[in-house]
């Protein structure tokens, strides 16, 4: 498909650099040498994947095509792409200012919603994102009761977080806006899979979940960068 | 190479604080236990504090909030050491990241620092960036000498491989002790306490957690750790470590989750460094909670065995 | 529903989208303190002074040092 | 006064610069810090982007260079001090015999360049594994035919050390791209069976013949040329996993290679600040000697009476260093007439 260069937001990288906190920082030195991709985990997995190319049309201003697509999502945060990258570019930071960007657009909300429960019910009620909770029932069978590890090992059976603690941590999130936006995460209507014709639910990344009624309504992301690949493709 | 620059900066505390990490308190106790004891045997008294909660970062790279809300959360964790005037010793790659990445955003910029200081002051708090954040891997090498006199179980003959994890020697560019793609400081503690090192091919390959993507992008997570556990099961260590609770998470319970999705077989027990290191200085079998660990739990018990309960 | 991006944007360009996108992040990152921002901040500091007897001892000792932000933030004029 | 020039360096560009300046009556000594004349010409087996047996023209230079009446060649030798202005310098040169001085009228720096060591370069195992050679070491290896034998896979990797702000430099090596050709070219013609493959950011392939050249490397020797960065190279079973992306294509891509030759980044001659500083001259910011203007005035220092030549002002290939010699030669010969 055709697209056209005028339609490009050209400055906004250099308008966005200033205001992002130091979060956003050297893209304009990108070589496109491709160093990044050559060694990323979820490239090896899923080729369409592809920090070059997203870079690259951040800084041409290509929001759209950024913004909407599925692979701003893949990334692995495992910083590789830094610690290899000739122009020291921290792509990683890119990744979760534009996650912020493109939820303000109304993507992604899906995957957020699965990780909202870690902030609500466990970092802000007890102070530990990570719950003693298990899942998976294999595992239960398997170790048992964790705080009779805890107390074996010489330790309390569980960690506790002081109230005070718990209220600091509550204050700055309702001080800092996470509260109100972990609200709006929780109100998020989900792609109805329903509506979905095949050739939609191939390309699409999301899972059914449980949808609820509320102001934001998720839109479907595209494979913005080529092919899905990864072996959950390849069956399909 | 370990930069010995790097490590001649790390001082030798008689206090620390130690940070606890989210996954290691509530998954895998034994690295707490193991981190606190074998501090205190190597002669640093650990610290702790019950106000200190998880480090702050999961909810930015989560995205459930903006970065505006792991500061605050960072400076009042930071700012707990700072009351004891001590430097903070932390379990976690990921918790050494955050700590060190938004404490550097926020020492420099002041405006940054003067609107999170707004907020600590309202809770009675100051963030003044002046405890440094060490990992306890660094830690350890930086007593390594210490450890070598204090070795009383030595792991004679046991086949231990290292797997870094990527927030504390990719993120850590230039702040890790160790060069970000031939890392050896690991290597160097296994052979004090009298391991083996077994090298494997994808060594520096993350172990796929990808932070979120073992929720919400399961497939490529799965993906990428089978990948990494093929190339550890080829060279078939006796221990794999860590210095990363979430790793070892990720490398621990993914290989059960794969023996029963697709019938393989993976039974490599993973330990953190710690775990390791707690080992090495003998301490008590229950300490080390083996018990919560949940692959190759047979194996572990054959090499207790063989080196010693 | 749409088939590619392109589609799913329709007339808007991205000047548009990064329009959006500027103001957005402008908002969050504003280190400003208008009456809006304010307000919505105070349902958090109460519940921590509803939390326990010493939160609230902390937040009255921050009293003094709020007062000029909120006259400033009611009149909409720095204090010299 | 003194109707000598001193020229600092041995390889073309000095050898170049001294045979001139003789050629036109004039005075040289000629000091070279190391055993043998011609510098890092002297270490290639073949020239470029003609396919000329470098061995056997550096020989034929020298040999006109020593013959040469007026010329004294001085090995072995550095420059401890210098003192005096254009016209009027008086130099004392170091060796292994002790000291001397010298009262000279003009100066030409001609110093050369270095072959980065990619020793920071561990995600390309350099150091860790026998098989990831630098490019001048896979030289010595064709010159002593130790190349690998056989349905051989050999990656060449480009900007190693150039084009780099976090490693090595930023500035583009000039070269690499058209060495990297002629040793993929050496490796076919020495190893027909062999499969060559060269991972390139850009081609800069600039001047005459030196596209041809490497079209010719891909049309002829069928050697496969991959746009894409080399992110890592892992040892494995005494094979190397070279990992990639096909920026082309936007899919990463792996090889198993039997040897890894690394084109690493002509950098400034070793000491070459301190030697700077000795001239009381001006270097950039990599360490390279400053020009005073760098379109028409190429090989003028930043001090009256002293030249540059070659490559310690900037990454060149031999045709521009000798041009260069020429050049500060001539502009030597008018402090001495």
């Amino acid at each position: 498909m055709l697209e056209q260069v005028k339609d490009w937001d050209d400055d906004f990288y250099e308008k966005f650099k200033p205001i992002a906190m130091g979060f956003v920082n050297e893209a304009e030195k990108c070589l496109q040498c491709g160093k990044c991709t050559g060694q990323c985990p979820a490239a090896a997995v899923t080729p369409s994947y592809n920090p070059r190319k997203i870079i690259r049309d951040l800084v041409n201003g290509n929001l759209k095509r950024v913004l909407s697509s599925v692979e701003l999502w893949q990334c692995f945060f495992c910083s590789g792409c830094f610690s290899v990258c000739p122009m020291d570019i921290n792509f990683p930071f890119f990744v979760f200012m534009f996650r912020l960007a493109a939820m303000n657009e109304g993507y992604g909300w899906e995957d957020v919603k699965q990780l909202e429960g870690y902030a609500e019910k466990d970092y802000l009620r007890k102070g530990i994102t990570v719950s003693t909770f298990e899942r998976n029932p294999e595992v239960v069978e398997t170790i048992g009761d964790i705080s009779k590890i805890r107390m074996e090992a010489g330790l309390p059976p569980e960690r506790k977080v002081s109230d005070r603690g718990l209220a600091e941590i509550n204050m700055i999130s309702d001080l800092s806006g996470m509260t109100s936006f972990m609200k709006k995460i929780g109100g998020v209507e989900l792609l109805d899979c329903k509506t979905c014709n095949d050739e939609q639910a191939k390309r699409c990344k999301t899972k059914p979940l449980p949808s609820k009624v509320g102001k934001i309504k998720t839109k479907l992301r595209f494979y913005n960068y080529g092919e899905p690949g990864g072996k959950a493709h390849a069956e399909a | 190479m370990p930069r010995l620059d790097k490590v001649t900066q790390i001082p030798k505390p008689e206090q620390i604080f130690f940070f606890k990490s989210c996954v290691a308190s509530n998954k895998y106790p034994g690295i707490e236990s193991c981190g606190w004891e074998s501090l205190k045997i190597l002669g640093v008294e650990p610290v702790d504090s019950d106000e200190q909660t998880c480090c702050g970062g999961f909810v930015t790279f989560a995205n459930v909030a903006a970065p505006t809300a792991s500061m605050p959360a960072v400076a009042r964790n930071l700012s707990l050491a700072e009351e004891k005037n001590l430097d903070t010793c932390v379990l976690c790659n990921g918790c050494w990241t955050f700590l060190n990445e938004f404490g550097h955003f926020m020492n420099h910029n002041e405006e940054v620092k003067a609107s999170v200081n707004m907020m600590m002051n309202m809770m009675g708090r100051e963030y003044k960036g002046t405890s440094n954040v060490y990992h306890i891997a660094e830690m350890f090498y930086r007593l390594k000498d210490d450890i070598a006199k204090n070795v009383k179980r030595p792991l004679k003959g046991v086949k231990v491989a290292t797997h870094y994890g990527c927030h504390y020697l990719g993120g850590g560019k230039y702040t890790a002790i160790d060069d970000a793609q031939m890392p050896t400081y690991m290597e160097e503690l296994i052979e004090i306490l009298g391991g083996t090192v077994v090298p494997y091919t994808a060594n520096r390959e993350c172990c796929g957690t990808g932070f979120t993507q073992i929720i919400n992008g399961k497939d490529l997570s799965l993906e990428h750790t089978q990948h990494k556990l093929d190339s550890v099961q080829e060279a078939d260590p006796d221990l794999l470590i860590v210095q990363c609770p979430y790793c070892h998470s990720q490398l621990d319970r993914v290989q059960q989750q794969l023996n029963y999705r697709q019938g393989a077989n993976y039974q490599t027990p993973v330990i953190h460094i710690a775990q390791l290191i707690g080992l090495g200085l003998g301490l008590p079998v229950p300490k080390l909670a083996f018990a919560a660990h949940i692959s190759g739990r047979q194996r572990l018990e054959e090499v207790l065995d063989r080196i010693g309960r | 529903m749409a088939d590619n991006f392109l589609e799913a944007y329709g007339k808007e360009t991205s000047r548009d989208v990064g329009t959006r996108t500027m103001n957005y992040f402008r908002e969050l990152f504003s280190l400003e303190m208008p009456l809006g921002r304010m307000m919505k901040m105070m349902p958090g500091m109460i519940k921590f002074a509803t939390a326990s007897k010493d939160t609230r001892e902390d937040l009255f000792k921050f009293m003094p040092q709020m007062m000029p932000m909120m006259k400033q933030a009611f009149t909409g004029k720095k204090e010299e | 006064m003194s109707k000598k020039t001193l020229v600092i360096g041995g390889g073309i560009a000095g050898i170049t610069a001294a045979q001139k300046i003789a050629q036109n009556g004039g005075e040289v000594i000629l000091i070279e810090k190391e055993a043998e004349l011609g510098g890092n010409f002297a270490k290639l087996a073949f020239t470029f982007p003609v396919l000329g047996d470098a061995k056997a023209l550096v020989a034929k230079e020298i040999d006109a260079v020593k013959s040469a009446a007026g010329v004294e060649i001085l090995t072995y030798t550095t420059l401890q001090s210098c003192q005096g202005s254009a016209g009027d310098f008086t130099v004392e040169l170091k060796s292994a015999s002790g000291t001397r001085s010298e009262n000279v009228a003009a100066i030409i720096v001609a110093a050369g360049f270095h072959y980065m060591e990619p020793t920071a370069y561990t995600e390309y195992s350099y150091g860790r594994s026998k098989n990831v050679v630098t490019s001048l070491e896979f030289e010595k290896m064709a010159a002593e035919n130790r190349l690998p034998q056989g349905k051989a896979r050999v990656v060449f990797v480009h900007c190693v050390g150039s084009r780099d702000k976090a490693k090595g430099y930023r500035y583009c090596s000039k070269i690499c791209c058209s060495y990297s050709a002629k040793h993929a070219i050496m490796m076919k013609k020495a190893n027909p069976q062999s499969l060559n493959y060269v991972f390139y950011i850009d081609i800069r392939a600039l001047g005459k013949g030196y596209e041809e050249f490497i079209r010719s490397a891909m049309e002829e020797y069928n050697v496969r040329y991959i746009r894409g960065r080399v992110a890592k190279v892992i040892e494995n079973e005494g094979k190397l996993i070279v990992r990639a992306e096909d920026s082309l294509i936007g899919n990463p891509v792996e090889v198993e290679a039997d040897l890894v030759v690394l084109a690493s980044a002509m950098e400034p001659p070793e000491g070459s600040r301190e030697l700077a500083q000795v001239l009381g001259i001006a270097t950039d910011e990599y360490g390279f000697f400053q020009e005073t203007e760098a379109n028409v005035r190429p090989v003028n220092s930043s001090k009256p009476g002293i030249f540059l030549a070659g490559s310690c002002t900037q990454p060149m290939e031999i045709a521009a260093s000798v041009a260069m010699g020429g050049l500060a030669a001539s502009e030597a010969l008018t402090l001495i007439k």
